[in-house]
């Protein structure tokens, strides 16, 4: 299944919820503020860096980019998506689950 | 209105993903106008909406972050960061855009607005304020 | 495939409503079927005529209008959330005593009934919100 | 609209600081009318929605909270609670309102609709479902 | 003394405005003096004759209308946020070409300037949001 | 000055921001879903115990009352005020900041 995370996990407990329920397997993508969670060399960064081992992790490009944060600075392993992208994981997986 | 007062316009969220940080802006443009004592604080997330090289084409939203550099026509010239929050979020000040001042007492001389302040400084500084609004 | 799309909230205030817009145009242009797009929460504040946001910004509620005529897409506002809010057609209107409307050309007022049916119809169901 | 589908409500955040769980619940009671398999998952600050005692008299808002009881008439019968946002939250299920539904193949015996259950209970329960809302 | 309030979200989705005005009624009780109720972001919400909430539920709007009449409260809308949001006054609807507004009796439409004034002029500005 | 916290603890970092930025003597009021910040023997409730030696605490009762969370429910030393002592508490202190 796919779940969307919209929410800086530096203000939000949202990322850590859905990482808390997500089982091996899963797709994240991160969106809107969501994409904050993508960063690498933050205070944040080894929760969602672990979960890259058992989860493929993506973030919307038009959201990295409108915020600034070229891709050299995300966490290895992540991939960027556009918005023809997210439609694919939508329907690639069973069902979608928006972390909010 | 002869009165002077302290303004401090506290900015805790990141651009783009709510409209706080762009209405909360158009306040300080507006407010401007008054001749009070103001200044800007950027901590928690909102130290994002200084990042450099922000690019909406693609999501189709108003890019404001050229107004951020207008400031310093409107007289906002202290700008303070909080260094906390630039480091929990593996940031520094090169990822900022370079906000400007010209000092009409100084030859007009080009002076940064911006100041990389530590938590305990900003304390200070919101304690001295007299009204505080947050965006 | 069939998707449906739910989101809820209000244009500008959050980038919700952007999202919702800009995977449907994505959806779109790889040949999905969008069943509906169904306006909750504050959500139905996106199908109000009366906005008229700066002009070098994005007019969100027009780009819905435009969109839906474009692909004879559903918009269907939430009644409960809209009575809320004051998003309003000319029936309501009536039924509800106010002199005046705002629905957008494209929206449609209706109930969550049509939110069940687009999770039971659509073979995914996106919530876009805050 | 002969087909069954697995709905799911989660439940995530606490009463009346928003209306997203008093909306919700109408959106539950809705969906009764359509006979899919529904259940409903309360998490995090979700869990607060149950808490027993709400009295809504001072801070004029509308108490919601004797809907819930209401869920079961509804055919609403399992009520999912994560054990581990209750111990973060210091509460108990003695802290919950006791909600329950009326068994027709068991005599109309009366049974309790909530469910204590793990984290990794609740994340089985997510992936066994073909549609999820969230309020 | 002399109190100036910010009320930053819409009616219903989030309690500022019952918060905001709560303590108004208090501050009033308490023999203070409300400058003014300034409504910005979503807060412009508050003021649209539209709504229609269920009727065992308050009524928000009507409430804000009421207090205001019962003690002269300045009620001011920002015409910015108004603007991108859809609340507009009868003057508003004819400078943006809109066939009709929906501001609620006791509301007005007015600039930012209103919101320095009453930091100047008040002796506490309190904000109420999300 | 007071400073006023509107955000659950278990959601969002605007308690923990606050404290960070509050000093000594200064008034903190819990309100809305603020008030979860308040109850004693949670995750959070460390945070707020050990700020209230130099800071002084209160929460809103009718946001309590609402929330169904009786006052032996918060840590001790927190005092419950309505919003009649909203009122005080903004016109004792020099100025109010909301964190939101």
């Amino acid at each position: 299944m796919l779940h969307t995370v919209n929410k800086s996990p530096f203000e939000s407990a949202s990322l850590k919820v859905c990482l808390g329920l997500a089982k091996p397997g899963s797709d994240i993508l991160l969106i809107e503020d969501g994409i904050y969670g993508a960063l690498a060399g933050t205070i944040h960064t080894a929760m969602l860096a672990e979960a890259t081992s058992a989860i493929s992790v993506y973030a919307l490009g038009p959201d990295l980019k409108a915020r600034g944060l070229p891709e050299d600075r995300l966490i290895p392993g992540i991939k960027v998506v556009g918005y023809d992208g997210f439609v694919e994981l939508a329907c690639a997986n069973d069902k979608v689950q928006s972390w909010l | 209105m002869s009165e002077t007062k302290k303004f401090m316009y506290i900015n805790r969220r990141p651009p783009y993903g709510t409209v706080y940080p762009l209405e909360g802006l158009e306040v300080v443009l507006i407010g401007a106008a008054f001749e009070q004592d103001v200044c800007m604080a950027f901590i928690s997330d909102g130290v994002f909406q200084l990042k450099q090289g922000q690019d909406t084409i693609e999501s189709g939203m108003k890019n404001f972050s050229p107004t951020y550099r207008a400031l310093g026509d409107y007289e906002v010239t202290r700008i303070y960061v909080e260094r906390e929050s630039l480091e929990e979020r593996g940031l520094t000040e090169a990822d900022l855009m370079p906000l400007t001042w010209e000092d009409e007492d100084d030859d007009w001389a080009e002076k940064p607005s911006i100041q990389i302040v530590s938590r305990t400084q900003l304390s200070d500084l919101l304690e001295e304020q007299d009204v505080v609004f947050n965006f | 495939m069939k998707l449906a799309v739910m989101v809820n909230e209000g244009p500008y205030t959050h980038q919700a409503s952007d999202t919702a817009y800009n995977f449907i145009v994505a959806a779109l242009a790889a040949g999905h079927e969008i069943f509906r797009v169904f306006f909750y929460h504050d959500g139905v504040n996106n199908g109000t005529r009366l906005s008229t946001p700066p002009q070098d910004d994005r007019h969100i509620v027009n780009r819905w209008s435009e969109l839906s005529k474009a692909h004879d897409l559903d918009l269907v506002v939430c009644v409960a959330a809209a009575q809320r809010r004051g998003i309003v057609d000319p029936d309501e209107a009536k039924r509800n005593g106010k002199d005046s409307d705002n629905i957008a050309p494209g929206f449609r007022i209706s109930g969550l009934g049509q939110l069940i049916e687009a999770g039971i119809q659509a073979d995914r169901l996106l919530v876009f919100g805050d």
